[in-house]
């Protein structure tokens, strides 16, 4: 294969991955898109080995590799929760970083493989591009294990502050140039193992003052960052797949940070800066006595079973209690009634943009009862109830009202415009930013304390009386 | 093989003509007429490859802050998912480095890559389809 | 003048390793990796700068695809004014035909496209301008 | 200056293209927008100048060409009045077409200034580049001097059905494809000059059988064509910014051209077979006689003066009369008066996209009072009062509900929907479809005959009694 006709096709490659993503404007095309996805990666790898013409040997641990791996993410990919999706996406994350690391530690030790020069002698640019995939590679690999390990609560998901952290991380980024400067000028190998050892200590570093919570802007900061590494070594290979692909994964994890930032109402640099939410914060206790209506499942099952609106809110609450499915047999038995039900999706409920709709996909709700907050916001002054299922922040009324809330500006569903409020929650705690949520004490107000799971399949027994 | 050496004659040639008119020009007079002449004889295929690439890496930027504003929100988990299985698109970088094979480490690194960058192909590919599976179903 | 005579030294010695490595690698044994090494020895220059072109062509159709759909419908006749002007960059053409004016006629030709992209390029944006400033003092 | 910062420039400017359209997406950063393509020319004219170094005669005569062709253009930007806009498009886009054409004819006679051969022995890939360019590009111009012959009306619009004329076409088309391989082979300039005389009739074919008020349509097309002439000699010339604008360009007219034919429900290919929409049709007469009530000045007036809420729906005879300002005056009374007023634009109204949009804005109407019609359609069952001025189709209800209307599927403006629908215009006439409205014999509509800016001057006149 000439390397004119090979371009071409890495081409072709870049522009099915771009249709892959543009697929995900919709439900109905997303699948289509997947498989442009997949027939892209399949272009990309056989024209590459229609390129490099690899011996037996080479072929042999080609087939070998692509097995372990392929069988190795097949698996997981069967395996994993739909909760687990945040995890899954930076343990993922990590092993981009990774590849990019051992890439790059390839083109070092054989550069004539990648036509950058020879060893001891590999151009300039190649190597500055290099020397700036590696690094983020290796940045991105450290800080997406970091990332996975207290999203899976195999770490606490508290800020870890070292004193100073900002002066050493600053040392080392300055660091790192110099040692780019250095491996331009020497060639040395060692000096590329010192920019990976320094890059990942960063990594590391850069990830740990942030409370695990707000991992989740984290992780897709990290996938923009794999993009980046992607496309600096796209440039060293001549590749331009990679770059393409590179530019696209870039700006899709920028964006994705940025629109969950704004959701927050927070800045991308206060949430980068670290030490936000760490655990889930204790209930303020200001003094005042504040009376609370509790109900039972029975009470809640009466007030849905005689309404005519029902707009069901679920929050990261079902997403821990896995509660969907009970959600959906609920919402089901209050269609077959005669009650209409709607789902609204408030843009960061959940931990992850998309959580919530991925969870009631999952529960096969149909989609076309799941809306965004623009579309549905003012109905529920037109709803009897709004069953709020573990959700919380993103029903908080201090944040529409409450200069001084730590949430204020950021857009919320106004369930408290409903004639009736169900709160489904295991205490009067507060959610992820910590602060307490008025709403519990209102007069609309019923709160229905436990596990959101168990409580909906009460309710739903309750129906069936 | 024999395309290859017939390609580098010709860029000799090229070469050799550009020279021979590089140095006619710079002796005629109107030198700086004959720079410009220079300048675009060139042009053909003087620009650095950098360049090009440079200039498709900022378009695909362009390109893909608007596909992904077009995503709707509702997919923005799989949109997640995918993006990181299609980023394993770095294997190509691993398939020349355990393919052409140069030297053991290399071959080594290569391949370590490969398995990493497998392990998100596939897995990255499935477990998007498996998602949105799910939204499949919803058209009743 | 002299930095291209760097230039073309440096590409000599290019021509001269590729051609080096080339007779090197096919004179040694395992042929196909050969080839394939020699593939990549090239990679760094010898893509034909049309790939590069195409892609930038290809990429940038999706661009505009995507901001020409971003264009809110009340300013579509501004678009197209827009449009028109900044299609007129083909007086780079016009210019390099006349500045460097090699025959008679060509300048002629060249000359006359100067005049008409011209008309175009103020034209074009005086209009819009002009619509655009109309738009301008709504917010009252 | 290197070829290298030069490409780079180029790209730059090419960026700020990209920009320029970006900047279209909301009238406050509109301008902001059309300076950054102000600014990108400034590049590529610069950038090209710095690397043709040309001798001072050179330099001269670029000096002379700017300052001519540049003093043409702002004087016809600064008289030509916003009704004329399609035409002015059209005329302008004949000057791309034909600058197209000489760009390619200079590379041709003097190919070694573009870098592309000598003269006898230009590069083959080159030529089929400069070919394609020059053959749209010789398209574009004819076809853009019919398109503003007919719009400026000094030619009629009638559709020339010339017999046989698709199969003249194709024979065209084929002997284009056979000189350019011609002049691959042969090199003669002759060739090249048959390819451009070839390609002006096939202009004036392609475009004669059009009907005159399909014409903005075609003026949509002949840009998008323009913008692939423009990057055809980018192949040829090497050149970023000319790729990347004609791209834009490119998609930019056809998207237009694909919005508007959707928003007319007709397809492309029926556009572009012509024969549709000659001349404004005669009333269909159909034997049945129906009661029209048609109205003053003064009945108007008294009918809005007394509304709480009155929608404007302005249509190509508001362009036609230059009824715009007399409007704004009426709606400024009306607002003065407390009645709220809205203006609802479809989008194929008047005669070019965004027609009625320009009109009003030089009329200085707030934009934030002027509705696309998914907007605003809901409203006028809460209106008074629709004011409908020189809008004839857009209206037309049969669009809705008469599945053999011509325009059936197109979506209309339910003016109907309005208590009182008054009809500014000049008879009971057809509009662009030429199909009758059925909405002037129902009880509600009030039909005030008379030109449209009269009519509303008057009506303004009467408010004040
Ligand atoms: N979506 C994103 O992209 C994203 C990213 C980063 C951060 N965030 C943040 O996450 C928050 C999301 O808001 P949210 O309303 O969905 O969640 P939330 O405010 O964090 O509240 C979740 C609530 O669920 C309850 N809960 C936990 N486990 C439960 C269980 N097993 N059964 C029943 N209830 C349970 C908790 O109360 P109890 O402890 O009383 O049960 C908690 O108050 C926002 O503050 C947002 O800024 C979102
Ligand atoms: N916007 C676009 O991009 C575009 C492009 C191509 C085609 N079109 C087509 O153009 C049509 C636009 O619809 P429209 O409702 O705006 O216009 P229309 O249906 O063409 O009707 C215009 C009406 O204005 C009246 N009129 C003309 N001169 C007038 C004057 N001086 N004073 C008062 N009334 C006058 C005419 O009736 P009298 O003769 O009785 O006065 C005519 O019925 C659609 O059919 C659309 O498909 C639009």
């Amino acid at each position: 294969m000439t390397i004119n006709l090979a371009s071409f096709l890495y081409l072709v490659s870049g522009i099915l991955f771009i249709l892959a993503l543009r697929g995900l404007s919709h439900p109905t095309t997303s699948r289509k898109g997947n498989t442009y996805g997949m027939v892209g990666m399949g272009i990309a790898i056989v024209t590459t080995l229609a390129l490099a013409k690899p011996s037996a040997t080479g072929l042999g641990l080609i087939v070998l590799g692509l097995a372990i791996g392929g069988g190795v993410g097949a698996v997981t990919a069967r395996r994993i929760a739909m909760t687990s999706m945040p995890q899954l996406v930076a343990a993922f994350h990590s092993l981009v970083g990774m590849a990019a690391v051992m890439v790059a530690a390839a083109a070092v030790y054989a550069p004539e493989s990648f036509g950058i020069g020879a060893v001891g002698a590999i151009h300039g640019q190649a190597l500055v591009e290099m020397s700036l995939g590696v690094a983020i590679g290796a940045i991105t690999f450290t800080g997406s294990v970091i990332a996975f390990l207290k999203l899976d609560g195999r770490m606490s998901g508290k800020p870890i502050m070292l004193p100073g952290r900002h002066v050493i991380n600053a040392a080392l980024a300055i660091a790192l140039v110099v040692l780019i400067v250095l491996l331009v000028t020497t060639q040395s190998t060692t000096i590329f193992w010192l920019i990976v050892a320094l890059s990942l200590a960063l990594g590391v570093l850069l990830i740990i003052p942030i409370g695990g919570a707000d991992m989740p802007v984290v992780v897709s900061m990290l996938n923009s960052y794999s993009g980046w590494a992607a496309a600096a070594l796209g440039f060293t290979l001549g590749n331009l797949a990679l770059i393409i692909t590179g530019a696209l994964v870039g700006s899709s994890g920028a964006i994705l940070s940025y629109i969950m930032c704004k959701g927050m109402n927070r800045s991308f640099i206060s949430v980068i800066l670290g030490g936000f939410g760490g655990e889930t914060a204790a209930v303020v206790d200001d003094g005042i006595q504040r009376t609370v209506k509790t109900g039972a499942a029975d009470d809640a099952a009466y007030l849905m079973m005689n309404a005519q609106k029902v707009i069901i809110v679920p929050g990261y609450g079902m997403a821990v209690a896995q509660a969907q499915h009970a959600l959906r047999e609920m919402a089901d038995k209050l269609k077959a009634n005669g009650v209409e039900v709607k789902y609204a999706i408030h843009p960061v409920a959940g931990r992850m943009p998309g959580h919530m709709n991925v969870l009631l996909a999952e529960a096969n709700v149909p989609y076309d009862e799941v809306f965004e907050l623009e579309d549905i916001n003012s109905e529920f002054a037109q709803a009897d109830v709004a069953y709020v299922i573990g959700a919380n922040d993103v029903t908080n009324p201090s944040a529409r009202d409450d200069k001084s809330s730590p949430i204020y500006g950021m857009p919320i569903l106004d369930v408290d415009k409903a004639r009736t409020c169900l709160f489904v929650k295991r205490s009067l705690g507060s959610g992820y930013a910590g602060i307490d949520n008025t709403l519990f004490y209102k007069d609309g107000t019923m709160m229905l304390l436990g596990d959101a799971k168990k409580m909906t399949e009460e309710i739903v027994k309750a129906m069936d009386h | 093989m024999e395309g290859l050496q017939k390609a580098l004659d010709q860029l000799d040639q090229a070469v050799a003509a550009v020279r021979l008119g590089v140095q006619d020009l710079a002796t005629s007079e109107g030198a700086a007429e004959a720079a410009g002449n220079a300048a675009h004889a060139v042009t053909g295929g003087a620009i650095d490859p950098f360049v090009f690439r440079f200039a498709i890496f900022v378009l695909a930027i362009f390109v893909g802050y608007y596909v992904v504003w077009s995503v709707t929100p509702a997919l923005h988990t799989p949109l997640m998912a995918v993006t990181n299985a299609i980023s394993s698109v770095i294997v190509v970088g691993a398939l020349l480095a355990v393919g052409i094979a140069a030297s053991g480490l290399a071959t080594g690194f290569g391949f370590v890559a490969l398995v990493l960058a497998s392990v998100n192909i596939f897995g990255g590919f499935l477990v998007t389809q498996r998602m949105l599976a799910m939204y499949k179903k919803k058209d009743k």
